[in-house]
This record gives structure tokens, sequence and C-alpha cells, in this order.
């Protein structure tokens, strides 16, 4: 996977006074001493050490969690990916809380690894401007032990630049995992969002209701197969191979 | 018969009350229209760098205001399901006739007064100036008559904000007149005119004692607190719309809401009436005397009124609201011991001088 | 004076509407707004009789203020919209003895003490006068009345306060 | 556990949901929106009060939900960016470009300097013309309606600096993967910069009319404020977490999208986190951004404005997460790409949704007003909540 280079760091001068004692300066190597001291509060990474960024990183991050709970890890872009024990889903939160500096949640959301369906379904004719995706589980950095999987990233406005993202996976017939709730109260609402999406459930979160939809709203729209509705009911507009809408004159709908 | 119906009311209450009334009638909409074209279309769209209401008819917009009032007059009359029907209809007639009242005592020249006449030498209501305040005061039961009439929840917070506002501004509001009462020795308006006419300051007569001079504290209170009677920024919060919507407004349609807004342009005007004649020397002009003060002192009384006017408005397109503790803190903290602290003195230098 | 006693007789009879009905209403918010229509009669009747100012002192601190402060409280703890039935109770018989005995007594000490006299209308009383006679004849009386005030004021805050 | 425990009772649902909200004596359950001038859209809160102060809120969202998640999973890349333009409407460049970022990253294309100078400039003025109308907006919010007209009027400039670029005023979609749409017309440099200081001086104005009047200090000192920590484990991001002293801004400290650290600028902070201070940093930040064009305007390379792409846009297997400062904070996108040409999963990140989760917690126990301007002053947009 490509990655632009940066284009320079951030300019020492460009930092508010706030802060100036914090600074690492532009010279600076990057030190992997003073990186894995947790008390740093500034590290500036290279790409060139990029790698050695995530590894170093990693390696904390299971010495704080326990190499048990982490099952595979890989790069998405410039970002960490872990995938974890969903046991220690919690636990790993609080650990990049507490330990790593990861002050700062990003997000809670879900991924359904089954195949995109076609739109309009599989027989649909002519329907050609949905994007292909192929037909195929694969599932993507960090792998999963099956279709569903709950993706969390955290980040830090004091390590500056560059987060870390956690998946754990659900079991398809029974997706619980515990909430991050306690750990990071802004989970609250990306869980309530996940739960009405994905039908995740998270233990321990005071009051999982829906967000964004009605409270009546049954099914889980973000799932794979739950079908896009405006597109069954009626295709992409400026497509040539229209059924005649009510009143159109048959003859030009040319069906 | 004739007896009979000519009620004989004292203080001279009885002389053509029917006639008066119209012209009052007459005058406060056209009070009400001429603030509202002035400062709420006009002024305030050059200060703000408006382009609708400097549009419509061509010149200026002067099109605008019709075309409002126009719009006003054909909106559907709405009466929510939950409301109170005969309070809600009678809230806005409250409201606007307290306004109505209020009119009846400002002087516009030596005998032109609506209420009152000659019984008692000068014109005017005996009472003329706590007759005002004292009716001032109705516009509240309107204003609650409303905001629990409507049956909202916002209108209802709107009200009992302007119920607490406005009995906490009522107190400066009197005392900061206190001041000027007890310098004219006082409480009729015509006689508040004539002491500022023939007043002298340190002995030169030549421009009279307008009270603003020797009251100055008195007149910044009572522009204060008429500003906060009148429920405009910075004291806004009964109407409020960024909170409230629009508070005790919040379900008037069309004339009713016509009707209040009446009541606040034509109240503004009768606060900028009154604190031209209280402050400013009414309807006097230096060099202006006899029988042709009658017909100059109108126009000077509007001349006085459009620029004490000007100040309130100025204030009300400029400034931010404040929060209703702050409101009162201001009030009960400030401007009250303030305004005592004024009766205090002017007393004391009216006996000692 | 034919004419102030039909006006005041006029005024006597929306008073006493108002204050049937300010008993027999279902609705308090109603209750309080008949009670405006007796006070501002009673500001008229004082006006008939040439008091102004204590005529617009009825207006300014009655209507302006209690009134005011009542519907405050009234918004302020319930706001009820709707007529409540517990608002009345069974006690109009025993009501109606008392204020038939009240209004006897009044009226009998009335016209025992001044009997036919007319009131004197033929000049309204100046506020000049009524101040002299507050603070020359009345002056102690005045001053206990607003320590009273004040002793009640206190109290109020006293029994308000939480702490 | 931070020093500022939430406390669970806070989400027992208050409005849960639309139905059966009972009173309880005393109390009174306020329902502030779906449709209320301070909501800036279709947000309800519901608060319960005691008085007018606020014992409990209750955010309800999703009047405008429009499920652009889902929407993207079938949509082609070139597709999504119509899309994204409606998530932050005030600013909807700078919605584009890291979900362009993100495509090119996977793809491996890099666009051209005066391409990516174009975005920074075209970014940074949609963070002028929002900021003006939050400028203005909180003048209103707060009670004088004369900002809120000059803010409207000022804005205008960068907007028609936008649309003669663009040829849109709210919905430019001008990015493509590996460039930008066209070339700056001509003169639009020359009126760019005078419009520029122009910015520059209505802002000098909003000093003087808003942020020193002591009406509004007395309004917004001291009111909402949010602990640094607090807020950056609720996800607040943006100006919202500078003015709590938090120095962090991506486009100074996050991935180099743009630009940005070829010119010399400053990040802003407040230490205070109340409203003022939310003011005061956006403030300083519109003039920041100003200055900063002027900058860019200066170092503006030539040469041209698109890299090489294929002519259909496959974009590779691979997943990235790509986020940017907007105008609102961190709106970031994290796109699963299965190979074809359409993205198999994009999780939009926006900023104001974690902005507004605050909420509950921050509304506790302040009156009525100051809700409204806690509101004015996170400065959300409802399609950056809802999405």
């Amino acid at each position: 996977m490509k990655t632009r280079p940066i284009v320079g760091r951030a300019k020492a001068g460009n930092r508010s006074s706030l802060a100036s004692d914090e600074i690492t300066s532009p010279g600076d190597a990057v030190d992997q001493d003073s990186v894995a001291d947790q008390d740093s509060a500034v590290v500036t990474i290279d790409v060139a050490e990029l790698s050695a960024e995530h590894a170093d990183l990693l390696a904390r991050f299971t010495g704080e969690v326990g190499a048990d709970a982490v099952i595979e890890s890989g790069v998405a872009g410039r970002e960490l990916v872990v995938r974890i024990e969903p046991a220690a889903w919690v636990s790993a939160a609080l650990a990049c809380k507490t330990k790593l500096g990861f002050d700062y949640l990003g997000f809670v959301a879900g991924i359904d690894w089954l195949p995109t369906p076609a739109a309009g379904g599989d027989d649909a004719e002519g329907d050609t401007s949905a994007p292909v995706q192929p037909k195929d589980m694969t599932f993507g950095v960090a792998g999963s032990a099956g279709r569903f999987q709950v993706f969390a990233r955290v980040g830090s406005t004091k390590v500056a630049r560059y987060g870390i993202t956690l998946k754990a996976d659900l079991k398809e017939s029974a997706p619980h995992i515990d909430s991050w709730f306690s750990v990071y109260p802004g989970a609250d609402w990306h869980e309530r969002e996940c739960w009405e999406m994905y039908g995740f459930i998270f233990d321990g979160h005071p009051s999982l209701r829906h967000l964004y939809l009605p409270h009546e709203f049954e099914g889980f729209p973000l799932r794979k197969d739950f079908p896009l509705l405006a597109r069954e009911v009626k295709p992409w507009p400026g497509l040539v191979n229209v059924e005649a809408m009510p009143g159109v004159d048959d003859e030009e709908g040319g069906d | 018969m004739s007896h009979l119906l000519a009620i004989d009311l004292p203080g001279g209450w009885q002389t053509t009350l029917g006639i008066k009334t119209l012209i009052v009638m007459g005058l406060i909409p056209v009070g009400a229209l001429v603030l509202g074209y002035t400062f709420l279309l006009k002024m305030m769209s050059h200060m703000q760098s408006r382009v609708g209401p400097m549009d419509p008819g061509g010149f200026h917009g002067w099109f605008q205001l019709i075309g409002d009032g126009i719009k006003f007059i054909q909106k559907e009359d709405i009466i929510p399901a939950g409301a109170d029907k005969r309070v809600f209809k009678m809230a806005p007639a409250v409201v606007v006739m307290s306004t109505f009242l209020m009119f009846v005592v400002l002087p516009a020249g030596p005998n032109a007064v609506v209420a009152g006449s000659i019984h008692n030498g000068i014109g005017g209501i005996d009472v003329g100036i706590f007759y005002a305040l004292a009716v001032s005061s109705l516009s509240v039961i309107g204003v609650l008559m409303a905001g629990w009439a409507s049956s909202n929840k916002y209108a209802l917070i709107g009200a009992l904000r302007a119920a607490a506002q406005l009995i906490a501004y009522e107190l400066p509001l009197v005392l900061a007149v206190v001041g000027v009462v007890v310098q004219a020795g006082t409480m009729n308006l015509q006689g508040i005119v004539f002491a500022q006419r023939d007043g002298e300051i340190f002995g030169w007569g030549g421009i009279g004692s307008p009270y603003i001079l020797t009251q100055f504290v008195g007149f910044c209170l009572f522009m204060v607190a008429a500003q906060a009677e009148l429920t405009q920024p910075p004291f806004d919060m009964p109407v409020a719309e960024s909170e409230l919507v629009a508070g005790y407004m919040v379900e008037y349609t069309g004339f009713r809401f016509l009707f209040f807004f009446i009541g606040e342009f034509g109240t503004a005007f009768v606060y900028a009436g009154l604190a031209a004649t209280l402050f400013l020397g009414g309807w006097s002009i230096p060099g202006v005397e006899g029988e042709i003060a009658n017909w100059v002192g109108p126009l000077v009384l509007f001349a006085k009124i459009m620029f004490v006017a000007f100040l309130m408005f100025w204030a009300r397109f400029s400034y931010p609201r404040l929060r209703e503790d702050q409101l009162q803190s201001l009030a009960w903290k400030w401007m009250i011991p303030i305004s005592l602290i004024n009766i205090l003195v002017t007393g004391a230098l009216k006996v000692a001088l | 004076m034919v004419a102030q006693n039909v006006a005041f007789w006029i005024f006597a009879a929306f008073m006493a509407v108002g204050a049937v009905r300010v008993v027999t209403t279902d609705n308090i918010v109603h209750a309080a707004l008949w009670l405006v229509l007796v006070l501002a009669g009673g500001a008229a009747q004082f006006i008939i009789l040439g008091q102004e100012f204590v005529a617009w002192v009825q207006v300014i601190v009655y209507i302006g203020a209690v009134i005011v402060l009542f519907l405050f409280g009234i918004m302020l703890t319930r706001a009820p919209m709707e007529a409540e039935e517990k608002l009345n109770n069974n006690l109009r018989w025993p009501g109606l003895v008392a204020a038939l005995l009240f209004s006897g007594t009044i009226a009998w000490a009335f016209i025992d003490e001044w009997g036919n006299d007319n009131v004197a209308l033929t000049k309204p009383v100046r506020t000049k006068e009524v101040g002299e006679l507050i603070f020359r004849g009345y002056l102690v009386p005045f001053e206990v009345v607003g320590v009273l005030l004040l002793a009640a004021l206190i109290g109020a805050v006293v029994m308000a306060r939480k702490d | 556990m931070t020093a500022f425990d939430v406390d669970p009772k806070l989400y027992s649902p208050l409005a849960d949901s639309h139905l059966n909200v009972e009173l309880d004596t005393g109390d009174m359950v306020l329902n502030i929106g779906p449709q209320h001038p301070a909501t800036h859209g279709t947000f309800r809160l519901v608060v319960r009060l005691d008085g007018e102060r606020v014992i409990k809120a209750d955010p309800v969202i999703g009047y405008m939900h429009r499920g652009y998640e889902k929407l993207t999973e079938y949509r082609t890349y070139p597709q999504v960016t119509t899309l994204i333009n409606r998530i932050d409407w005030l600013s909807s460049f700078a919605n584009e470009v890291p979900f362009i970022a993100a495509a090119e990253q996977l793809m491996g294309i890099e666009a051209p300097p005066r391409a990516l100078y174009i975005r920074t400039i075209l970014t940074e003025m949609a963070r002028i013309s929002t900021f003006l109308l939050f400028l203005g907006e909180m003048g209103l919010q707060v009670g004088a309606i004369t900002p809120a007209f000059l803010g409207f009027r000022d804005r205008e400039y960068p907007l028609n600096l936008i649309e003669s670029a663009t040829g849109g005023r709210f919905h430019p979609n001008f990015n493509r993967i590996g460039g930008i749409k066209d070339d700056l017309p001509w003169g639009w440099i020359a009126e760019c910069r005078n419009t520029m200081r122009k910015m520059l001086d209505s802002c000098d104005i909003f000093e003087d009319l808003v942020l020193g009047n002591p009406i509004f200090q007395a309004r917004t000192r001291g009111i909402g404020i949010i602990p640094a920590e607090l807020g950056a484990a609720y996800g607040v991001s943006g100006s919202n977490i500078r003015a709590s002293g938090v120095d962090w801004d991506l486009r100074r400290d996050g991935e180099p999208l743009l630009p940005y650290n070829e010119i010399d600028w400053k990040v802003w902070t407040h230490q205070d986190g109340d409203s003022y201070a939310r003011y005061w940093v956006r403030l300083q930040e519109t003039r920041e951004s100003a200055r900063m064009i002027l900058h860019l305007l200066d170092q503006m390379p030539s040469g041209p404005i698109m890299a090489k792409v294929p002519r259909i846009i496959k974009v590779p297997q691979g997943e990235t997460y790509v986020a940017a400062e907007n105008p609102l904070g961190e709106m970031g996108y994290y796109i699963i790409s299965k190979g074809a040409t359409g993205p198999f999963r994009v999780k939009i990140r926006t900023a104001s949704f974690s902005n507004v989760s605050i909420m509950p917690w921050l509304l506790q126990g302040i009156y009525v007003p100051d809700v409204i301007t806690v509101l004015a002053s996170l400065y959300f947009i409802l399609g950056d909540i809802d999405k």
C-alpha cells in the first residue's frame, strides 16, 4: 500500500505559546527511547520510520493489553489496526486511554463483511449505475473471524498525528460486546448508532435506544442483507432501460 | 337627561371625552407607524446593511411598512385548539388599551391636553405622571393573559419572564421619576413642562431648566427602565426570539399579532414622549410663547420624541440580551439603590436651596 | 349628583358580578382575572369620589403588582389550563351566611355613623392634600404600616429560604 | 476514569421516545425544537426544567438522517463526492477533501502542488464563510440582531469567490481524484486578495461589536465550560476543543493532506473552555484563515491541476482512515475498498456528532438562556450530526 510522503513536518513556531514547552524542535531525530517513554507528550513520526513507529506502538499496546488479547494487526493507510479478543475490548480501551495517551475518541462503528448485494437484486437488468462489488466474502486489514466486526478509532490530542484502530469480532448469532461508555463517555451515541444500524448489543450501555431512526423502526439498515429500498423501488434516474412512469406514453417508454 | 349622560367626573375628565378618545385612537397607530417606519425599517436597515426593507416602492423602500400592514391584515387568525379562547382574544386588547390610556396625559402645548382641563389652572391631570405609570402596568396583565391562554410552554415562560421583569422595573421607573416630581413640585405633566420652561439654572433662564441637566441620573435610570418595560433588547427576554421563539406572542397571528406590535411601538412612543416631557421640556422651546406654542408645541414634542426614540432603538439594535438573573440583579442591586440615592440627594438639595 | 350615582351603580354592578365570579369560577386564573375587574371597579369608585391619587394607587399596586404576583405564582407553580373540580368546596351556604353577616355589619356601622350625609364631591382631592395628610397628620401610622410591611417581607423571605 | 465522572442516571431516556413524557409536579419538560430558531435546523432538545434551570437535557437527533453510510455503498467514488458535499453544507468543499485524499491515498495518486494549493485556499475560504455565519449567528442567539446581518453580508464575499472558481456556491463538487476540476479563473487571485483584506476588517467589526460587548461577555463567560480531558473523551474536536486549551489542530498535527506546513500560521487556543472562548477562538481562526489565504496566494505554484488518473476509477483493495480539520472539527472517512469502482464501506466520522454528544453533560444545571448560548457556541450543522 502506497502512502503519500510527508511534505514536511509542522513547524515548531506554529505552535501556540500555550504548549511551547512540549515541542520537539524540527531538527530532532525521533528518539526511540523518548517515544517508548510514556510521559513524552509529543511524538512526531517520519515516513521512513513509520513502520517502526507502528511496531513500537503495537509493542506497547501488546504490553498493556496482553499478548493473548491481540489476534492480528496491520496498517490501514497511516494507522495501526489491531484486532483484539472481544473479551479484552474494554480493557484495551482503558489501556489506550490511560497508558498510551489516546485520550480522544474518534468513533465506534461496525462492519458487515457480507458482500454488497447488487442494487435491485441479482437479477436486476441494466442497473449498472451501482458499482459491482466482489461476490466473495473477504476481510480487510487485520482480518476477521466472521461476518460482524466492531471497530473503533481512538486518537490523541497530545500524541499528535496518529491514532489506533481496534477491531473485534462478534458472533453472528449473538453480537454482544461490552460498552466503552465507562471509558470514553462519547461512545454513548456511537454505540447507539451502531446498535440501531447493525444490531450489535453493547453490554453495559446505559440506554441503547434509537438515535437516528424512529423508535418503531425494525431491522438493521447498514447490514448488507438489508436492501436499499430506494434502489429496489425506483431504478437509478437516467437509466435508459426504465419502466415508464404511470401516465407517461407507453410507446415512448420502449420497454 | 343630557346631564345624566355627561357624567361629571372630577379633574376635567368629562370634557369632550369622545372626541379626544378618537384623537388618541388615531394617534397611537400613527405613532407606532412613524416609529416602525423610521426606526424599525429605515434606521435598522441602514445599520445592518439590509437590502429587503430598502427596496419596495422605490425611494428608500417607502412601501415596505404598508406592505407589512397589508400582510398582517390578510393573514389567517389562528387560535390554538387548547387555548382559553376568551382570554386569548382579550389579551392583545388589554395590552393596546394600556397604551391608549397612557397617551391621554401627554401635553402637546399650553392648551393642547387631551385629558384633564382648566380645572386646576394649568390643565392636565393632577396626578399625570403617576397615572401614566399606573396604567402602563396594566399591560402586564395582558401579557400574562396572552402567555397563559396560549397553552404553550414557550408562551408561558415568556409571560412569566415578562411579569417578573415588569414588576422589577416598575420600581426604578417610578423612583426615577420621583426626582423630577420633587424638583418640579407637581405630578402634573403640564406642570412639569411649565416648571422646566420657567425654570432657571443658577439664575439664568435662557433655555429654562430642562431636567436632563439636573436629573441626568434620573434620565438614565428612566431610559433603562423604560427599555425594560418595553421588553426591548437588552431586556427582551419575554419575547427572546432565539430562546422562546417569540415568548408570549408565539401563538398569535395576523391581526392579533399586529395589535401586540402596535402596542409595542405605541408604548415606545409614549415612553419616549414621557421622557421628552419629563427631562427635555416637553412641548416647550425657548423663544416660543403664547398662542403660537399650541401649534409649534406638537412639532417640538414630536422632534424630541424622535430623538429619545432614536436612543432607545439604537440600543435595541446594538445590544445582546441579558440573562434573566442578570436583569433582576441589575434592577434590584443597582438601579433601585441608585434611584433611591438620587431621590435623597434631590430632596436634600430641594430643601437646602 | 345623579350622574355620579348612576355611574356608581353601574360600576357596583360590575364589581358584584366580578366578585361572585371570583368565588364561583372553576379556573383559578379566571378567578384572578375576575378579581382585576373588581379592583378596577374599586379604582373607578375612587375616581367618582374625587380621589384620583388613591384610584391610581389602587391600579398600580393592586392590579399592576398584587394580581400580577398572584398570576405569576399560579403560573410558576402549576399553570392549570383546565377547570379544576377540586377548586370549589361545599361551604357555599356558610359562606353566604358569613358574607351577609359581614356586609350587614359594615352597612349598619356606616349608616349608624353617617346616616344621610352626602359626600362632598364638588372638588377633587389634590395629591398635595393627600401628601400633607400622610406626612403631617398620619405620619406615625404611616411609618408603623411601613415597618409592618417590612416585617412581613422579611418573614416571607425567611419562610421561603430553604437553608 | 477522569475527574469528571458521567452520571449514568443522566442517560436514562428522557425522550424515550416521543411518547408519555410525564410531567412531574414543579418540573416542566420543554421541547426545544425540532423547529426552533436556536437549533439551526431540525434538532430537538428535550429539557426538564425546574423554573428556568435545566435539570436534565436529552438531545434527539435523526430528523434529517439521510443514510449516507448506506448510500455510499451503492455509489462510485466520483458519485460519493456529491453526497458528502451535503454533510456539512456550509463548508461543502472541506467535506470533499479528506474523502478525495483517502481515495488518492489508496490509489497511490498524488495531486499536483497547484491543485493542493487551490484545495487549501478553497478549504480555508469555506472555513471563513462558515465561521462568519457563526460569528453573526452567535450574536443573534445572544439577542443582538445586527451582527447576524453583518455576518450574512460579509459571508457573501467568500461565497462569491467560491462560486466564481467552482461554479457552485454551496455544493461545489470541485475536487476530483487526482486534482481539481478547473484552474482558477482570470483575475481571481487579485479579487481574492481584496476580499481577504475585507474579511480581516470584518473580523475587527465582530471583535468590537460582539466580543467586546459587556453584555455578551456577561452572557458567555463561564457558561458551558468543557474540560479538556472530558471533551477529548467525548470526541469533541476542532475549535471547541481548542477553546478548552488543547493545542491540537489536524491541519498541523494530522496527516499532511494539504500544504499547510509550507506557510506560516498559528494555532489559536484559549484556556477557559467556555462559550466566550469558543467565540474568541473562532474569531481568531477566521482571521488566521484570511491571512493563510494571503500567504498561499503569494506562494501559489504553477503547473498542472490534475495528475494522471485512469479513466475508470477503481480503488485497490485496502483500508484507510483519513481525517481533516474541517471548520467544525475532525471530519474523517474510514474507507474500506474491495477493489471495485465504489467503496465497500465508508464510516463517516463527522465533527458535530461528537461535539453535540457532550450536551447532556454540558447542559445540566444551567439556565434556559444559557442553553441557547451553549448550543450556539458549540456550533453544529444538522447535516453534520445526522449525516
